[in-house]
């Protein structure tokens, strides 16, 4: 088993390199075939090994010694438990379809073979990120799929910057180090938790480092959770840090469907369930708590500003954030599996969704703007079959039981904050729920029903190529029967994650709370029938509402964010090197010496070359000589 | 009766007097003069001091004073010649072509 | 009727005598050949000269430590034969730089006199480190003092004569100065040797307030004699013009020779106040350093001419050995003879390059002979010479590994000790005052080599080497070799010199 | 081999003397052959290193000045040993690189008696000689950045050795200090740091022995405020130089700190953490503000190194095996990487004869292989794992948390700030459209500069993902290290100390 573990985590990184090498030569298919086959033989790897955990129970490796300094031992050791196994499949899945996609998706780009390499890398780091069997190993791939990101995000980096009014991601490149730098945020929160975690229980090792938490005092676990979270927040675009996930789509759009859906974005979530028994600690209730909190509020926030996009990508981003937030109110609300279940079920209706508006967006030549679309499903016809499925899904369309695969898991969710007596939440996720579905059907009919409004831009649409289409069937066929697996996957993975009960009462009523949300989605579908069914009717006082300008400038919180952090940063930047480095330290350094030269200067004149004031110095300095000496006299008489 | 305090103060007021002379005195010749007023005021003092001690290392000092000061002068006035012959003029102010 | 004096040819231990008639002889030998023939070249002179000048340092060399003679008027301790061999050694140094490179440039090496008044001068100084009779060392003074004015003077080109009257003037001065300390402490003690002042003083209680005030008056009136010698602030007035005026390596010579000689003086002369723990005179004396090592560095800093630069740099060299003679410590002492054979290597040789730069008639400009521009890429005309130079300025300035910097090191570690020793901040704040000036005169030491290495050369560039010559070349080469291989005679010189301090009492 | 050390320290100085001899055509594979011999030299030394030894190995001891106590004292241990041979590489690099035609014996020649000084610090157990091959590096380095540097050469020139020359000065009494408390205490003089570990100094003396040393390295390192020369260094220097100036010579700070400070005087190292550490900290934050302000792009590295080496201070103020093994570990990274990131920018001005970042933008598309190598270092310079810079960057400041969690945060902004500026810098002159005329024509690195560069990328990724037999090492001899200080902290209260007198009269 243990070369299976090398092989589903070495062969995307022996594709990025062979890809890598090819990096600055010509479009070579090549390296699209060879990086989508070694994902798929990393899939398979996973598959097997999840098959083996199932059967057998948990692999763990350990590869060789990484840091060793003072107490301090980091090994390269890789753990294959429920929780991972779940994520590598997952994600090897994913990335499998969308690597298939992409080799279509980036026909036509030269930077074919750079961007193999780079998605076969982000694979590699996320793959390290979710089977390391320590919090140092976690952190790599956590940095790692920083890096992979800022490279997908700005892979056209020659285009230029453009005003925040022409693109609210201002360019790749710029929205690449938004989103790394963002991330760093979060970073130095992760590595502070390391820190503490290290120094209060000697090593980073899940197992030791779980063992060890009874033992600790109840500030040390709140810090070391709330410093945990800082950085979960950051990696899964939490509230205040959510901007850089929007922006990020500014990348290609299978990067969107991998890294910033299905993937990496959920890395966060993730670390808050594998720190599940930190989390679950008595003494950190209320960080949990909050966890769940900001969740729910980051939900119904995202969803808020996607009513009133117009950007199709972006809309999926907002949905992304959303979701996140739910998956992040389970976690917190103590529903490890259920937010774990969310996460898979979400992975892969997300992805499908967001290929699907890569779909759109390569028949529309690179257009967005849901407003310029309508009535694609003529010419697109899987592709509206595909993202219908998927925007089901994710409205969480079902009844008693049957249902697509967003209906258990996000159900399931919002009954836990029932559950837990959290009715606040509870209302604001059902709530959330149907603006989800809203903005969902939004899109679909502003997109794929009505008037063909892309004829006024002379666009000529047509379908993807059939490959990529087959290619996208694994997630379509997941987004709706994913959700028939809970049960089956409720029991593998409560092996190792807590388990979570409702009570007598909820279970009870569990009926009427679905039926509830369900009413909710489907409000939320009939209302955007209603209103875009039949085309695009722009209503122009709406949209100079306040309300409505709030939402499309996301809050004004990046205008706002440049206006109080980025613009006063560089402002207090040049300050400190125009004003203080060099007219304060510099010129304090530089004033020494000037002193020393003008002293110098002005004693020179002493020296006249007149050999009368040489003999009146001469006398003179006899008398300074006495003065001195009088002085001196004086001192040293003190000094007895 | 005239103590070793008059001769020392005497020889005071002499050195005071060559050394003021030394101070405001601009011609080199004068300036010779007035270095040799000092050297003879430490002479009277040596005396004076040698007297009062019945020490004849005074005396011998004086002496050595007197020497030294007529091969000054005559290394003195042997700069001044030349001096004189390339500046025409024994006023100090003249020699200042070095300074700072 | 007087009685006939008798005296012993033993009591008079004439060997202690030995070193400085050997100078006075060689230089009557001179005469006497001039004399006979007067048409003989400068070479036979210059070799006449440092044959003499090779038996003087026999001579002190091979003296017994502690031994008086001649009516005990000599003193043969370990502080007159180190400062004589320096001071041979440096004589040694400079007599064959006359060897230029065309006969006829400097003619005062064509008179004879000069070898003969450069001997005299000689056994003046050595006659002032090897006694501590006032008389003696007046007379020892003033024989080297009237020498050097005359040798000043007949180096006869533009300013010597200037030079050599400002020196002549303000040494009558000092002189009187001296002459009028002496007075101050013949008076109080009724005697000119100085070890029985020092036994006088000693019995008289030096904490007596009455004998404070005529005793510090000596004290001020020896200092303004002393500082003039070695160039103390503001006494220093004479030393950049006077090195401007005379020729290179004279300029170099004196910035060691007189310096040393008057050194000892002093060493011997406040020496007895600092042992008797009259700690005004040792601020006074380090009040006098500090100013004057501050503001030597300060104008150093501003010089045009290198020259000039290197005569307030040795300004700033004597404050920084004041500063040490005013602990009166061993080691102090010791470091301070260990300075300045270490400051003799280098200074020399940095004078020099000087030298050999110099020309009789093509000065740089209308003021300057050695501006700094005249060396501007050096590096690229002659980079031998701009290596060696600069190898002379990085050991002025204290940079290890070359010879100067073993120097200051064991001075600065004197210091240091004192302060730990006594517990005094004071004394750190001392060491650190002299760091801190070292570190500004690392600067104007630089500029030559900024001016050297790092500039573009001059469109004429002959004009560095006009009067390079083979001895010029040797000597130089063989000074450089001793700054550069300090490090492995450090010890020796150090043993060899801490000996002689200590076996002396100081 | 006992003799290996001497080897190690002469050959370049031999060679540089020969290197006289030799012509001018033949004078840069001359270079590059005794850079090599001399890199594989410390290389044999490495290999034939005790790893399981933590205290001094191939010492040779030979008195030079034996009444004062200095001798020819050397040694290495862990700590010393990489830094010798990052030292000895850099050069070799620096050699190989090299793009200069002017005086180019003379720039050769130069970088190798810079060699002996850098080699001597590092191997130096003797405070005196330490300190003369530490004064003797200014000279060969004024030359560098005098002779082949930009405009205002001499003015960065002089202010670089000034600078340094009077922080290591003040230091110098503080040696002196030492050696005479020895001498009273034991009755010889010796310079050897072996024997003056041993010593017990009070505290008040300790801790103005501390500031001394401190100013000393402080500006060596630089700290703030004693920062401002080194912008100017790297803004001048020609390329070679500031890659030497920057991975090596900067290294001898904080060296000095470790061999220095923290054996020395423990407990004033101790009582003066949180000081140094604010500086520390004032020096990561704002240099790397100021980087993030500037226009150059060397300004920009100049100043990340100062940021930098504000981690390397914190680790070692650590004073904990993590912390200070980081800190030593995080020396090597910051030499090769910042190393390599001044050889990159060298690269673009011999192209382009600028260093502004507004005169570029768009390199990504003409020069990929440079991107991509730039790429690399500048991840490996804000800490990324795998890389060789995480390591480092990870245990100083995990060491630090020990000591401060809310300075370790504040230091730790560093990952964010250094990011910032970094990739600013990235994307200001690699991404968006071509814009300059001159830059679309721009040759990608040729065969020297891979040569130089490509190493480099290999050692970074190699010691990111493997350091262990670099950290084992370091790591033996800073628990040695550490342990020490934790003996001699324990032992002081029992210990007499030093006599003091008023008037030390046994001194005559």
């Amino acid at each position: 088993m243990e070369n299976l573990v090398y092989i589903a985590l070495f062969a995307p990184l022996a594709g990025s390199l062979f890809a890598a090498l090819f990096g600055m030569s010509k479009k070579n298919i090549i390296t699209g075939i060879v990086t989508s086959t070694l994902i798929f033989i990393s899939f398979v790897a996973s598959a097997i090994l999840f098959s083996h955990v199932m059967t057998v129970g948990p692999v763990h490796v350990r590869m060789m010694d990484w840091i060793m300094a003072g107490d301090m031992l980091i090994p390269f050791g890789f753990l294959v438990d429920q929780i991972s196994v779940t994520m590598m499949t997952v994600v090897t899945l994913v990335s499998t379809v969308v690597h298939i996609y992409s080799n279509g998706y980036m026909d036509h780009d030269k930077s074919f073979n750079r961007f193999f390499s780079y998605l076969s890398a982000f694979v590699f780091s996320m793959m390290v990120l979710v089977m390391s069997d320590n919090f140092l190993g976690l952190f790599i791939g956590w940095e790692g799929v920083g890096v992979c990101s800022w490279l997908l995000i700005g892979f056209w980096y020659h285009k230029e910057d453009v005003s925040r009014e022409v693109n609210p991601s201002i360019s790749p490149s710029w929205a690449a180090n938004e989103a790394f730098i963002m991330n760093r945020i979060a970073d130095l929160g992760m590595l502070v938790g390391i820190f503490i975690l290290y120094w209060n229980v000697g090593s980073l090792q899940y197992d030791v480092v779980f063992a060890a938490l009874p033992n600790l005092s109840d500030g040390i676990l709140v810090a070391a959770a709330v410093a945990l979270f800082i950085g979960a927040m950051g990696k899964s675009a939490q509230f205040p840090l959510h901007t850089w996930l929007t922006d990020a789509m500014e990348g290609p759009t299978p990067v969107s469907a991998l890294i910033h859906a299905a993937t990496m974005v959920t890395a966060g979530v993730f670390l808050v369930i594998r720190a599940n028994p930190l989390y679950s600690m008595e003494a950190v209730h209320w960080v949990s708590y909050f966890i769940a909190a900001l969740g729910t509020f980051v939900a119904v926030f995202a969803a808020s500003m996607a009513l009133v996009n117009r950007d199709l990508k972006r809309i999926i981003a907002f949905s992304t954030l959303s979701q996140l937030g739910y998956m992040f109110a389970a976690a917190g609300l103590g529903a490890y599996w259920i937010a774990l279940f969310h996460l898979a079920a979400h992975a892969f209706f997300k992805a499908l969704l967001f290929l699907g508006a890569g779909n759109v967006m390569h028949a529309m030549d690179g257009e967005l703007d849901i407003f310029k679309m309508g009535g694609l499903k003529k010419v697109m016809r899987w592709t509206y079959l595909y993202m219908g499925v998927a925007s089901l899904a994710l409205s969480g369309i079902g009844i008693a039981g049957i249902g697509f695969a967003g209906y258990f898991s996000k159900d399931a969710i919002i009954e836990v904050a029932f559950n837990e007596h959290t009715y606040v939440l509870w209302t604001i996720l059902v709530l959330t729920a149907g603006l989800t579905a809203f903005y969902s059907f939004r899109q679909v009919f502003l997109t794929f029903h009505g008037n063909e409004r892309y004829h006024a831009l002379g666009i000529h649409p047509h379908e993807m190529y059939g490959y990529v289409l087959v290619a996208l069937s694994p997630l379509a066929i997941l987004a709706v029967v994913a959700g028939f697996y809970k049960d089956w996957f409720e029991h593998f993975v409560t092996k190792l994650l807590p388990e979570y009960h409702m009570s007598e009462h909820t279970h009870h009523i569990a009926w009427i709370l679905g039926l509830l949300v369900i009413a909710f989605a489907v409000g939320g579908i009939v209302l955007a029938y209603i209103k875009y069914n039949r085309g695009l009717k722009r209503n122009e006082k709406l949209e100079r509402s306040f309300v409505y300008r709030l939402l499309s400038n996301q809050y004004y919180i990046p205008i706002f964010y440049e206006k109080t952090i980025s613009k006063p940063y560089a402002a207090l930047s040049r300050f400190s090197w125009g004003t203080v480095d060099q007219k304060v330290v510099d010129a304090t350094v530089d004033g020494i010496g000037k002193f020393i030269k003008t002293t110098g200067d002005t004693t020179r004149k002493i020296q006249t070359g007149n050999l009368s004031d040489y003999l009146r110095w001469m006398a003179g300095g006899a008398l300074l000589l006495v003065a001195i000496a009088f002085v001196a006299f004086k001192l040293s008489q003190g000094a007895h | 009766m005239i103590g070793l305090g008059h001769y020392l103060i005497l020889s005071g007021i002499l050195f005071s007097i060559g050394l003021v002379g030394v101070l405001r005195r601009k011609n080199l010749l004068m300036l010779f003069f007035a270095t040799e007023i000092m050297l003879n005021a430490v002479n009277i003092a040596f005396a004076a001091i040698s007297n009062h001690y019945h020490d004849m290392a005074g005396q011998m000092f004086a002496f050595f004073v007197i020497a030294v000061a007529a091969s000054e002068v005559a290394v003195g006035l042997g700069l001044l010649v030349i001096l004189y012959k390339k500046y025409g003029t024994l006023d100090l102010d003249a020699y200042t072509v070095m300074r700072g | 009727m007087l009685e006939p004096i008798s005296v012993s040819l033993e009591s008079l231990n004439l060997i202690t005598l030995s070193p400085m008639l050997i100078a006075i002889v060689g230089a009557l030998l001179i005469l006497v050949i001039d004399l006979f023939k007067d048409t003989l070249d400068k070479t036979l002179y210059v070799m006449l000269t440092m044959l003499i000048l090779f038996i003087d340092i026999g001579a002190t060399y091979s003296l017994n430590i502690n031994e008086r003679g001649f009516f005990d008027l000599l003193l043969a301790d370990g502080l007159s034969v180190v400062s004589q061999l320096i001071i041979l050694l440096a004589s040694l140094f400079f007599v064959p730089l006359a060897l230029t490179a065309s006969n006829k440039r400097f003619h005062e090496y064509a008179y004879p006199e000069y070898f003969a008044l450069f001997l005299f001068m000689v056994a003046g100084f050595q006659f002032m480190v090897s006694t501590d009779n006032l008389i003696l060392i007046f007379v020892g003074l003033e024989t080297a003092s009237l020498s050097l004015y005359t040798l000043i003077a007949m180096h006869n080109t533009r300013g010597a004569h200037e030079a050599a009257v400002k020196y002549f003037t303000m040494g009558a001065l000092a002189a009187g100065f001296f002459l009028m300390g002496s007075v101050a402490i013949y008076a109080l003690t009724g005697s000119v040797e100085l070890y029985e002042i020092a036994k006088i003083l000693q019995s008289q209680g030096a904490d007596e307030s009455a004998l404070m005030l005529p005793m510090m008056g000596g004290v001020v009136l020896m200092l303004v004699a002393v500082g003039f010698k070695v160039s103390l602030f503001p006494f220093h007035m004479w030393t950049p013009d006077v090195y401007e005026g005379s020729s290179a390596p004279m300029a170099g010579y004196m910035s060691i020779v007189p310096k040393l000689a008057m050194v000892v003086v002093a060493m011997r002369i406040f020496g007895i106040y600092i042992n008797l723990d009259i700690e005004a005179v040792s601020y006074l004396i380090i009040i006098i350093a500090v100013i004057t090592m501050t503001l030597s560095n300060m104008m150093a800093l501003v010089q045009k001419d290198v020259k000039r630069m290197l005569a307030y740099s040795s300004i700033s060299h004597a404050g920084f050995v004041m500063a040490a003679l005013a602990l009166g410590t061993t080691k102090a002492n010791s470091s301070i003879f260990l300075y300045y054979a270490m400051f003799m290597v280098t200074n020399l040789g940095a004078f020099a390059m000087l030298w050999i730069s110099q020309h009789k008639k093509k000065h740089f400009d209308e003021r300057y002979d050695h501006p700094f521009e005249k060396f501007s890429g050096m590096i690229s005309v002659s980079p031998m010479a701009a290596v060696i130079m600069g190898i002379f300025m990085l050991s002025l300035a204290g940079v290890p590994p070359f010879s100067l910097f073993w120097g200051k090191l064991y001075l600065i570690s004197s210091v240091v000790d004192f302060a730990v020793a006594t517990a005094e901040t004071k004394y750190i704040v001392l060491a650190i005052l002299m760091v801190l000036n070292s570190a500004i005169a690392a600067y104007y030491y630089l500029k030559l080599v900024v001016y050297m290495f790092l500039k573009a050369p001059l469109a004429s560039d002959t004009v560095v080497y006009a009067n390079q010559s083979r001895p010029l070349n040797v000597v130089i080469g063989v000074l450089a070799m001793v700054t550069i291989t300090s490090i492995f005679y450090v010890q020796p010189l150090l043993e060899f010199i801490t000996y002689l301090v200590s076996s002396s009492g100081y | 081999m006992d003799g290996i050390l001497t080897i190690l320290l002469f050959f370049p100085l031999l060679a540089g003397l020969l290197g006289f001899v030799v012509n001018k055509d033949s004078i840069r594979a001359y270079g590059i052959a005794v850079a090599s011999i001399e890199f594989l030299l410390s290389l044999w030394l490495w290999m034939s290193f005790d790893v399981t030894h933590a205290g001094f190995q191939f010492v040779e001891n030979i008195p030079l000045v034996s009444d004062f106590g200095i001798s020819y004292y050397v040694g290495v241990d862990g700590i010393s040993l990489f830094i010798i041979i990052m030292a000895t590489l850099m050069t070799l690099i620096g050699i190989i690189a090299l793009n200069i035609k002017k005086d180019i014996k003379n720039l050769i020649i130069t970088l190798l008696f810079l060699e002996v000084a850098m080699v001597g610090v590092f191997i130096s157990l003797d405070a005196i000689l330490f300190y003369l091959f530490w004064e003797f590096s200014l000279v060969p380095m004024l030359y560098i950045i005098g002779a082949w540097g930009g405009e205002r050469r001499l003015y960065a020139a002089i202010k670089f050795f000034l600078y340094t020359f009077t922080g290591s000065l003040i230091m110098l009494v503080g040696m002196l200090y030492v050696a005479y408390v020895y001498h009273s205490v034991s009755g010889s003089w010796s310079f050897a740091i072996t024997d003056w570990y041993a010593l017990i100094l009070p505290l008040d003396v300790e801790k103005w022995l501390f500031w001394a040393f401190f100013l000393g390295f402080a500006i060596k390192v630089p700290m703030f405020p004693f920062h401002t020369w080194l912008p100017y260094a790297h803004g001048q220097a020609p390329t070679v130089g500031s890659v030497i100036l920057a991975a090596v010579l900067l290294k001898m700070g904080t060296y000095g700190f470790i061999r220095f400070s923290l054996p020395m005087f423990p407990d004033a190292s101790v009582l003066y953490i949180t000081p140094v550490a604010i500086l520390a900290i004032i020096m990561i934050i704002y240099t790397a503000m100021v980087a993030y302000a500037q226009e150059d792009m060397k300004q920009t590295i100049a100043y990340s190194s100062v940021s930098h080496m504000g981690v390397i201070i914190i680790g070692t103020f650590a004073m904990n095996a993590e912390g200070i093994t980081g800190s030593v570990f995080l020396m090597l990274s910051h030499g090769i990487v910042s190393g390599a990131l001044f050889l990159l920018v060298g690269s673009i001005y011999d192209r382009r004869h600028t260093k502004l970042m507004s005169e570029f933008g768009g390199l990504a598309s003409v020069m990929p292989k440079y991107a991509v190598i730039y790429g690399i270092m500048l991840m490996a310079s804000v800490g990324l794992p795998l890389t060789i810079g995480f390591v480092g960057e990870y245990l100083s400041l995990a060491g630090f948390y020990k000591i401060s969690p809310i300075m370790t945060v504040l230091a730790g902004t560093s990952i964010i700030l250094g990011a910032v500026y970094m990739l600013n810098l990235y994307k200001r002159s690699f991404f968006g459209p071509v814009t300059h005329e001159a830059n679309a024509t721009l040759n990608d690195l040729d065969g020297k500069e891979l040569a130089a560069l490509v190493p480099l990328v290999l050692i970074v990724v190699w010691l990111g993902v493997y350091p262990k037999p670099v950290l084992v090492p370091i790591d033996n001899s800073v628990k040695a290290l550490t342990s020490f200080m934790h003996e001699k902290a324990q032992t002081r209260v029992a210990k007499a100390t030093i006599v003091v007198s008023k008037k030390n009269k046994e001194m005559k």
